[in-house]
């Protein structure tokens, strides 16, 4: 793989210390707190309890928390359904608490997820978000809570189901699907964050490898700090990260982990109700999504024995459907470096992040992490066939 | 390995005794019961399996001993298939729990037919009978140190730990 | 052993699935997410424990024959230790799982920083490259294999089994 | 206890019974254990759901009694019991709209120990007037009707271990009864006492046989009973349990007069209610024979079924010191305890539970018969304890 050309605001591939400030805030934190576990995972009556306390000190007056539901899926965030009602609302309204346990298979920030995905809502179906607590100051725990939202992330007859909506089919919706999923990519990367005052994120700069390295160096440092075994293939992929980060053009809002799964919508129309897991967004290379949504291990077969991406569109078509929603041109080098950067960060997240997380028993579901901990050597693999190819 | 098969037992028995039994309805009290056994059985095989392996060997050995000391005294028609069962065991491949699990199955026969002296239960002799209270004693404390964290034993407190019980018989 | 640790993970596996799953409540859908995963888990360790030790001792020898294969284009600077810690590596006892995993931890630990070569002060040889990829692919591979139960590698129709992975 | 067992282990034959002929057997114990053999390969058996058994009862009852506009209400999965399923539940019909509460035991394809419930239901109707028992509703001996065996039971109130007490485990087992003791302990001796005295020949007891006073009969139908059980499902061969089968035919003493024998009463088989500490149920009457009284006071001495004292005392069954308790009994019962006899009661009741343990219970939890082999091999996991008693005690001989 040719070696991108220099450019004047390159940053030392090696300098570690490359990182988008809040990421740094957010990943010490995890170290500094990993040893206050194990984690117990809330009861309902705690988390009546937490809330309350949140409200009270939002100012409610005679509000009442009730029918207090726990919600399943999700690696990373314990989940809460409830009503709220107070005196400006009588009738109440059905809410999501999405909370961080001690230590998750990401460990992402509330504020960003709060403060994007407000901002995203004008621009597209996302859940609307009520309050947020960046650093648990209120709640005892980073949270977010959000609106409820009405869908499914799967539809409810036919295909199978999998962990975090892997490996699922989507049938007979997939025409409805398809298009509105290239629309939620391209309106995501047509963003103009520049205008919107972002507190919580920081942009790297253009015309330069910064956005590759703030990726390198986010999950690199996740990697060094949570690492049980050492796994030769992942140093092996830090280093070709390093030596071979291309420059970004324009860096634009990435999702992170748009995908099968993460979208919702309603039945029988297949209309998006809304776009899911914005923890993981970030300001970057447009690539990153591309290659993320691309993964073989979201996608799935159709009847006919063709690979669809996200089980929804071949991968020419979704390429060519995707590059006239959002004007953008795919490059075939740089999309390749961003399926190995993916394939890293699955396999640092799988063997890394998960496995400390599970070994500290940090977390909610500690079973879930060890189950998707057991197909990291998927991302191995891949990371040991994409740079032979590269 | 990642993930190993320590940590994997360790969430399970955090998932059961935090999540699965919290969510069970009181009244379902047989569910409630088997959840607490199933983390009580995990933690077992928890501390178990890394030296299962091992014990299968210990017990094979233990049992092989009692079959050489019964030979002499054995009725001639039984002998010669204790014989052909203690050969079997001695070449069995050690390092596998299920072929060593077949030994131990063979020769326990061989033996069971010996203890019961065919047709016309002719005596054992009681040097024999010796032996193999002997070797029932030591297989008794074995396994009841194998299984002592099921805590039904009367005796539990007198039991070694699985370390120590298997490095006495090293 | 009476019980076998086989036939008590079957029995564990019968009572998750058969009493305690139908009596969680409609309601309680992360409680029988956990169960389910915990029946997954265990039907995949009724797979794998007796196999575990010796699965381990294969990986070690992988990665002991990666250090070998590493060690004649290493830079100079490293040589000495490599060296070192290949011959510390061939005298663990192969069949203690404990020390095994303790003995990946260290090896494993020098080849990552020969790998970084000082965050890419030194410079990692060609030969060195191939060597760690092929490695990756094998052990990949066995780690597939061993996991193939969860069901979420999308080529593990391509698997063999544990068993035949394991025969070499 | 001083014992010379070698006098009794070489004279010459006593009786005309063989003690090697494996065929000597309460016929209904064979049936049972045959049907055992034959139904093995039905499995796997899985727990019954509520619904599934309200369908099974409305069927039943329509069936056998005639009942009109059933209604089987309440229904709740009794707990422990590595045995039956055991089912509480209401039943309403146009004749009793008020409705009854009553106990559906029923058996798995296989449990711990594989015994008639035609048995159960006779010796419980024989008891009615004598000792507190569960009143017998209905019975389905051979699960014609049900599907499975089973017997219906009136339900009684009461329970099986102090509301507020230190520590239980699985079946009871472990139960510390403390202050409750001097109540419930009189009642527990008066009951074996009972149980002996009964005058099991002038009662309806069809299913039963009765071994031949003055023989070994008795303690060699009980060998052949448990060794077939053994024979028939040995998962894996322990030279213990065999040299204990062949000690316990050599060693056979003779049975005077045999008596009723309840087989399995200890703690967690009886219940009282509270806080008066009165006995409202003797439970668990599956195991009932006649045979020797020995049997009885054997397996009610047993350490797993004891506790200590915090100054070290042994508790027979939680409840009383064991001197105590022998004397006691012999004033009670009028029968004098033979040390010898006793001695190879306690050695055949460490070979039952051996049995049980590591014989029935695997081969049941092998096959996935049961409705919660998990028990099954919780409990076989013990049976180890059982095989060092059955050294101690020949040792002793």
């Amino acid at each position: 793989m040719p070696m991108a050309p220099a450019s004047r605001g390159d940053v030392d591939v090696w300098d570690r210390s490359e990182m988008e400030p809040r990421i740094r805030h957010i990943l010490e934190r995890t170290v500094r707190l990993r040893d206050t576990g194990p984690y117990r995972p809330k009861s309902d009556a705690e988390v009546m309890a937490m809330l309350s306390t949140f409200f009270a000190a939002k100012g409610l007056e005679e509000f009442s928390i009730s029918d207090v539901e726990r919600m399943s899926g999700g690696a990373s965030k314990e989940q809460f359904a409830f009503t709220l009602n107070h005196r400006e609302d009588q009738q109440g309204e059905r809410l999501v608490l999405r909370m961080d346990p001690l230590e998750a298979i990401a460990q992402t920030c509330r504020g960003r997820e709060g403060e994007i995905q407000s901002i995203m809502g004008n621009h597209m179906p996302v859940a609307p978000v009520r309050w947020f607590d960046a650093d648990g100051d209120l709640l005892g725990q980073p949270a977010v809570i959000l609106g409820f939202v009405r869908g499914v992330t799967q539809p409810s007859e036919g295909g199978s189901a999998g962990v975090s909506g892997m490996g699922g089919r989507l049938g007979s919706l997939i025409d409805r699907l398809a298009p509105q999923y290239i629309d939620a990519l391209a309106v995501t990367h047509r963003f103009d964050w520049s205008r919107a005052h972002l507190r919580f994120f920081d942009a790297p700069r253009a015309q330069s490898n910064q956005a590759a390295i703030w990726q390198v160096n986010w999950w690199s440092q996740v990697w060094w700090d949570c690492l049980v075994e050492p796994v030769p293939v992942v140093a092996l992929a830090e280093r070709w990260l390093r030596e071979n980060a291309p420059v970004c053009d324009r860096p634009m809002l990435v999702h992170g982990d748009l995908r099968m799964g993460n979208f919702m919508f309603e039945e029988p129309s297949g209309k998006f109700t809304a776009v899911l897991d914005w923890e993981l967004a970030h300001i970057g290379d447009f690539h990153e999504d591309i290659a993320w949504t691309m993964q073989k291990l979201f996608g799935a077969w159709g009847d006919d024995g063709i690979f669809l991406v996200s089980g929804l569109l071949p991968r020419d078509d979704f390429i060519t459907q995707y590059e006239a929603a959002s004007g953008n041109r795919i490059d075939p080098v740089r999309l390749h470096y961003y399926e190995v950067l993916n394939a890293y960060k699955c396999a640092v997240m799988d063997l890394g992040q998960a496995m400390r997380a599970a070994t500290a028993s940090n977390n909610h579901q500690e079973v879930v992490l060890t189950w998707l901990g057991s197909a990291g050597a998927v991302f191995l693999n891949y990371i040991v066939q994409l740079i032979r190819k590269g | 390995m990642l993930p190993d098969i320590d940590l994997r037992i360790a969430n399970m028995i955090k998932a059961l005794e935090q999540v699965i039994l919290p969510a069970l309805p009181r009244d379902q009290r047989l569910a409630r019961d088997q959840a607490m056994l199933v983390a009580g059985h995990l933690r077992m095989i928890g501390e178990q399996w890394k030296s299962a392996l091992r014990y299968e060997q210990v017990a094979l050995d233990d049992l092989q001993g009692l079959a050489r000391d019964l030979l002499p005294g054995a009725p001639a028609f039984l002998a010669d298939d204790l014989a052909a069962a203690l050969a079997m065991a001695e070449a069995c491949d050690r390092a596998s729990v299920t072929a060593i699990e077949q030994a131990n199955i063979a020769i326990g026969h061989a033996v069971d037919a010996v203890i019961l002296g065919g047709s016309d239960h002719a005596p054992m002799p009681s040097a024999a009978v010796d032996r193999l209270l002997d070797y029932a004693l030591r297989h008794a404390r074995r396994e009841r140190s194998w299984f002592k964290a099921n805590r039904l034993d009367p005796d539990q407190n007198d039991l070694p730990d699985l370390v120590t019980m298997l490095a006495e018989t090293n | 052993m009476l019980p076998s640790i086989d036939l008590r993970i079957a029995n564990i596996v019968k009572a998750l699935e058969q009493v305690v799953l139908p009596a969680l409540t409609a309601r309680e859908r992360l409680a029988k997410d956990q169960v389910n995963l915990c029946i997954g888990h265990l039907q995949m360790i009724a797979q794998q424990w007796r196999w575990a030790a010796a699965f381990e001792a294969g990986s070690f020898h992988a990665m002991i024959a990666l250090a070998e294969e590493m060690q004649p284009s290493v830079d100079a600077s490293y040589a000495e230790e490599l060296g070192q810690a290949i011959a510390t590596a061939k005298a663990v006892e192969g069949h203690d799982l404990a020390a095994v995993e303790h003995a990946i931890v260290a090896l494993g630990g020098l080849i990552d920083r020969i790998i970084l070569g000082e965050d890419g002060q030194v410079a990692l040889a060609p030969a060195i490259w191939e060597a760690v990829l092929s490695y990756g692919e094998k052990q990949s591979l066995r780690e597939r294999t061993w996991f193939a139960a969860t069901g979420l590698d999308p080529d593990r129709k391509e698997l063999p089994s544990i068993a035949e992975v394991m025969a070499g | 206890m001083a014992i010379d067992m070698s006098e009794i282990g070489e004279a010459p034959p006593v009786d005309r019974v063989d003690i090697w002929n494996r065929e000597d057997m309460e016929p209904r114990i064979r049936e049972i254990l045959d049907r055992t053999v034959r139904d093995r390969v039905k499995g796997p058996y899985a727990a019954k759901t509520d619904m599934e058994v309200v369908a099974m009862l409305e069927r039943y009852f329509a069936r056998t009694e005639g009942l009109e506009s059933i209604r089987i209400s309440g229904v709740s999965r009794m707990a422990g019991g590595a045995s039956k399923e055991q089912f509480a539940f209401t039943l309403q019909h146009e004749g009793d709209p008020a409705g009854e509460r009553l106990v559906l035991r029923m058996d798995p394809l296989e449990a711990i120990s594989q015994t008639c419930r035609g048995r159960e239901a006779q010796v419980h109707i024989a008891f009615a007037d004598i000792l507190p028992v569960a009143p017998v509703r209905s019975i389905d001996a051979d699960g014609e009707i049900l599907g499975q065996p089973a017997i219906i039971l009136g339900f009684v109130n009461g329970v099986t271990e102090p509301s507020e007490g230190k520590g239980h485990g699985v079946s009871g087992i472990g139960t510390r009864y403390d202050d409750w003791a001097a109540k419930l302990a009189p009642q527990f001796v008066d009951t074996l006492a009972q149980v002996h005295r009964f005058d099991w020949r002038s009662a309806d007891l069809s299913y039963f046989a009765a071994p031949e006073a003055g023989t070994r009969q008795a303690p060699i139908w009980q060998v052949n009973w448990w060794s077939q059980v053994w024979w028939d499902g040995v998962v894996q061969p322990v030279a213990m349990v065999t040299y204990a089968e062949r000690w316990l035919r050599e060693n056979a003493p003779v049975c005077d007069a045999p008596v009723m024998c309840h087989s399995d009463l200890r703690l967690g088989n009886f219940m009282f209610e509270e806080p008066s500490g009165k006995f409202t149920a003797v439970l668990d009457w599956e195991l009932a024979h006649i045979g020797d009284f020995h049997e009885d006071i054997a397996w009610a001495i047993q350490r797993l079924f004891g506790t200590w004292t915090d100054d070290g005392t042994f508790l027979v069954c939680g409840l009383i010191a064991r001197d105590e308790f022998l004397s006691a009994y012999e004033v009670a019962s009028g029968n004098q305890i033979d040390p010898v006899k006793l001695h190879y009661y306690e050695v055949l009741n460490a070979y039952k539970c051996a049995v049980i343990d590591l014989g029935q219970a695997m081969r049941a939890a092998t096959e996935s018969n049961n409705h919660q082999d998990i028990i099954l091999t919780w409990l076989g996991s013990a049976g180890a304890v059982f095989l060092e008693q059955l050294v101690m005690l020949i040792r002793k001989a």
